[in-house]
């Protein structure tokens, strides 16, 4: 069910961890202080479904995410100074400046983009998987989704198309038990996403979401699954989201107990600590890896806040259609 | 006399119409005690309980037929969808079903039906949250679609969509700081009257929702240069109120169509064919009728290029002037 | 499971599955001789389903229906005359022939209509039970639907709002095994489509749709359990649709064995040969009921024939809006 | 030269482009032994086998949200859906992703889907089966809409949409048995050209679709009073060929806009808008721009009601005479 890091392993993963975690948090800290603009939705404490996920991949497997897409994107190999550039809107962010928080892509890491429109990205991705089965590829599509989503139709529609066409798509739903104030226990209509599978005759499977070893087993898992049989998979991850839904969330909708309460299952609190544990890691190379960590987040970050190279309007009318021109 | 911000006042409607009616039921996300994505319903929930204010999961499209249904038994849902953007998911429920049931059942049932939902660019929030859709609803027989700039339009026209008993899209801008004084007490505007917003007599500008606040400012500046101008505000584009706009047109002779839609295939058309379909007025022009509305193009992440979409005060003086030939 | 009809109670569903499958070819040939125009849905062998449901049910509980209406119609107390006028677009048809044979509708006896855009309907009947219960009705709505519409993804989204709100609906599901030439096995991803009523924690049951008498009890049951608990219920109905899908179809997708089977279950042969063995019916009972029936059907589709009361343009246009005018 | 018909001519453009691409897939409800809805694909599964026909279930959003996703991987889709009416459930990836992605993605991936579907009254199909929404998608930035209306465009134009790299919405009418004769071989029409269906010099008639032919109609009556028309068909929506519009009426003096949508809201109005926004166009006008459109009515049953939905000659020859009223 769960694997053990060797060392190696662990301190790739926790320093990903790391490094997601600061990425959000100097994100909130830029908006905080308004030099980012726009919205944005932060995934901290759940990092060990984007650090779980990802590298237990092919690196030439997809994936398809969300609005709440930063860590996604770090992790499958989005360098931070490439996804902070395209926060701040500059013409060598992911997608020059015209995407934003909401929209990271990387076409170069296999990561086929978000949809915004909560739950949309699943068709989407069901698609992609089609062109690959199509084209005789072994790689399989991760369509990512959360427990809000999963009460749009089109999940529904993708999940039943993925079924009858032996689709090769992970379903990974990031159970983080709110959609925006809207908690699963309210508007899921069972107790387990997961075992929605059955509906369509979709293997399916309901992990702890907040360690990354066990994360990165089911996925490694799964793919080989879908691989093997050639059919889709259902992976429901439970995790909590520790950060509001988007800036000036005041979470009125849950309490204070809650919240501690999770934080005392903080994925990178797990990691190490089990690292720790097993004599792989020690406080000290921890704080170090954290600081360094910070320190090359910070040098990017203030060398972009100073560049102002923006897309002309004229280049952005550019994209408008793959011909070319706007009309 | 009080001062009401875009927000208040579009809570305040419902408000009195909950109170006044206990059929009228608030249905969306996050519609309770998070106050909406917008922070219009706060203290909804807390007043009027789960009868009238019903929180959904993120179904737009099942929620939008779930009013449907509910609103042919008596309910009279008033529906807020997060951003207008998701129109697209809600418009199977709101164009094949709530647009024809009336005339597909002989009138055996009707759908009083508010659909509220935000529209337009400004917030950063890129292509799929930003975009202007009305025109996804105003060719659609059965649906009446109104967009109203100020508080006082915004409160009193909700009243009256609240009051109707067709379907009606209400749609909103995102400013909902915009403040603006208004009448203590029960008021209602009716559906389809135009507001002229500023008298004029060498130009008419026919706008609706923000953009009615960017003609504003392009009017103030323009008086320095001597051409005075007429400002129509729409509030309603279905029905429209053509009378209105073709005896301002008549008087000033000169017409320019605003919005923050696209250009192309946006609503502005419709105005500008009212305009050259009626001969008196046809006679009366003076020059060619001009568009001034956003540009071919989703709306861009960054913030300068995203400034750069919705019409801008300087982009509608030019194309004034551009009717005066003589006076450049 | 099953209940065993009184004399009485046969002969009445033994009616009515008359009435309904005569009033189905009279329609055809209506259709084939020109006489009628537009397009049309038969239901030619899934009587028993509209025979159960309806009868089964308080007159005073509401049904939304589908493109496939008129024995949904016809059971819930329309008149033959108002159907039938309805379907020469005449102006005293149940929608003054403004709705057609895809849109009965009839109000004085509890009947939504219909959406012809196929499991649209789901939701509106959803919304109906929403306001049943809100006002503290007793009442429940049946939400018709077919296999192939239970692809779509409005069904998921209604069935979950049911269950977290606990509405007086009964999602009806009329599996006749084909949506179009598309067959069930090739479209939808489970064997059972009522076991899709776990994803919703909704109480569900598959029956025999060709045996009028399971369908009744079945629905009571339902209805009984809707009632009692404040639960949504999910009856999926297994039957045939022995005519083809609309007309001119040349039904290639299936073969004529296939078909003959299912006439061996025709629903009216079952409950006719149970009468008979019964001792509730004859062979002349039966060929006079039908008889009387076809008489009265024909006579009735005689004079309408020869009507021409048309609602006016400009009558039609008040119906635009409910405040009148078409603009 | 072989004559084919208007279902013909759009099989063939596919079959040449299948045959011509393994990428080229046809996806939709019921396109395999059934032929689909109106029997366009009749034969298709049987020659390309299920690599390059795929039949889905009853799933229209959903289906065309696999078809985007297809795309991004360089397939090329061509969607077909049953009847225009339920755009409706695919204006989500068709407006949120299909008109966005190549924009969003600033050029990482691209989305060559053609969206088939057909549009319009006539059939008896009632309110829910027979509107003409193209209004949903021509305001959207990022779609290209053509709509054909003869045998031989339908198969130049789809054949130029199937190797468009952008999401093109190819409109169908349903008058599938129009024949027409087409040249042998190869050949495409690109996207964005008008067509001048017949030349004249006193007015001109610009319209799309199945109105092409009530058009002509009305033009060979109009022969008998003397009014010479010009018959443009526009062909493709957007882009729009403005130039050859703008290039007629100043010509002719007299535009009249013709389509089956209802009027409000229309395209028609961007026609009018694109002819009278033009100084030149707009200084060349003898007459107002008149529009000739749907009522503004969901499609009755009845078939006398149906049947006075659409432009009639009648309505169009009247429309064009009151534009000269010494004529008159
Ligand atoms: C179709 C749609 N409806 C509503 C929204 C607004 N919205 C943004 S995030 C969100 C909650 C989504 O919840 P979930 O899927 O659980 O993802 P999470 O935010 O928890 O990561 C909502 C409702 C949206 N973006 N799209
Ligand atoms: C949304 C939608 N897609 C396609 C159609 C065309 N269509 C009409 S009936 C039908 C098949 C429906 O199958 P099912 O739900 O099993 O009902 P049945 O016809 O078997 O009664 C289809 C695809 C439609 N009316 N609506
Ligand atoms: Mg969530
Ligand atoms: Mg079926």
């Amino acid at each position: 069910m769960s694997i053990a890091f060797n060392r190696e392993q662990g301190l790739k993963s926790l320093t990903l961890m790391i490094r997601s975690r600061l990425f959000e948090k100097k994100i909130e800290a830029l908006f905080s202080s308004h030099e980012m603009h726009g919205t944005t939705h932060l995934a901290i404490g759940q990092e060990a479904v984007h650090a779980g996920v990802s590298p237990a991949l092919d690196p030439e497997d997809w994936i398809l995410t969300t609005h709440r897409c930063h860590g996604h994107t770090l992790a499958k190999g989005a360098s931070v100074e490439a996804m902070l550039s395209e926060f701040f809107g500059l013409s060598q962010g992911l997608s020059k400046g015209l995407g934003g928080s909401m929209h990271l892509v990387d076409l170069e890491h296999h990561n086929g983009g978000t949809s915004a429109v909560v739950g949309s990205g699943v068709a989407i991705a069901t698609g992609m998987a089609l062109q690959l089965k199509r084209t005789g590829s072994h790689n399989l599509v991760v369509a990512f989704f959360g427990d809000g989503a999963s009460s749009r139709g089109i999940i529904h529609e993708a999940m039943n198309m993925a079924s009858i066409w032996n689709l090769p798509v992970l379903f990974l739903c990031e159970h983080n038990l709110y959609g925006m104030s809207s908690c699963a226990t309210n508007m899921v209509s069972v107790e387990s996403i997961a075992s929605r599978g059955a509906s369509y005759s979709i293997e399916s499977r309901t992990v702890d979401g907040n360690d990354v070893e066990v994360v990165y087993a089911a996925v490694q898992e799964a793919a080989q699954y879908i691989r093997e049989e050639s059919r889709p998979y259902l992976l429901e991850t439970r995790t909590y989201r520790l950060s509001g839904h988007s800036k000036n969330d005041i979470r009125n909708y849950r309490t204070r107990e809650e919240e501690a309460a999770w934080s005392q299952r903080d994925p990178l609190k797990i990691l190490k600590e089990r690292m720790i544990a097993r004599g792989h890691l020690s406080e000290d190379d921890y704080n170090l890896l954290e600081k360094h960590e910070q320190k090359s987040l910070d040098k990017i970050a203030e060398s972009l806040a100073k560049q102002k190279r923006y897309l002309s309007f004229e280049e952005a009318s550019s994209y408008v259609y793959a011909t070319g021109g706007s009309r | 006399m009080k001062k009401l911000s875009y927000r208040e006042a579009i809570r305040e409607a419902m408000i009195e119409e909950m109170a006044r009616d206990e059929q009228v039921v608030i249905i969306g996300e996050d519609v309770g005690c998070y106050g909406g994505c917008f922070k219009v319903t706060t203290g909804l929930l807390e007043r009027f309980g789960t009868h009238q204010v019903i929180e959904t999961p993120v179904s737009e499209e099942g929620l939008v037929g779930v009013a449907v249904g509910a609103a042919m038994l008596g309910m009279r849902p008033v529906v807020e969808i997060m951003y207008g953007d998701f129109s697209t998911l809600a418009a199977d429920p709101l164009i094949n079903h709530a647009a024809k049931t009336h005339f597909m059942t002989a009138g055996q049932f009707s759908v009083p039906l508010v659909y509220r939902t935000p529209m337009g660019s400004g917030t950063g929030a890129a292509a799929q949250h930003t975009q202007s859709l009305e025109a996804l609803f105003t060719n659609i027989p059965g649906l009446k679609v109104v967009y109203p700039a100020t508080p006082i339009d915004a409160k009193g026209l909700l009243k009256s969509a609240i009051r109707d008993p067709d379907p009606v899209i209400f749609l909103e801008h995102k400013v909902y700081g915009t403040e603006s004084v208004i009448p203590e007490g029960e008021f209602t505007i009716p559906l389809g009257l135009a507001d002229i917003k500023r008298q004029g007599k060498d130009v008419s500008i026919i706008t609706y929702g923000k953009t009615v606040f960017t003609v504003l400012k392009a009017a103030a500046i323009l008086e320095d240069t001597e051409v005075s101008v007429e400002i129509i505000d729409l509030r309603s584009l279905r029905p429209l109120d053509t009378p209105t706009i073709l005896e301002s047109v008549r008087k000033t002779g000169r017409a320019v169509v605003v919005h923050e839609a696209p250009q192309f295939g946006g609503f502005a058309g419709e105005v500008v064919a009212q305009i050259v379909g009626d001969e008196e007025t046809f006679r009366a022009l003076k020059a060619p009728v001009a568009r001034v509305c956003g540009k071919e193009m989703p709306t861009p992440f960054n913030k300068d290029l995203e400034r750069q979409l919705p019409p801008s005060p300087q982009a509608i003086i030019e194309a004034v002037l551009a009717l005066f030939p003589s006076a450049v």
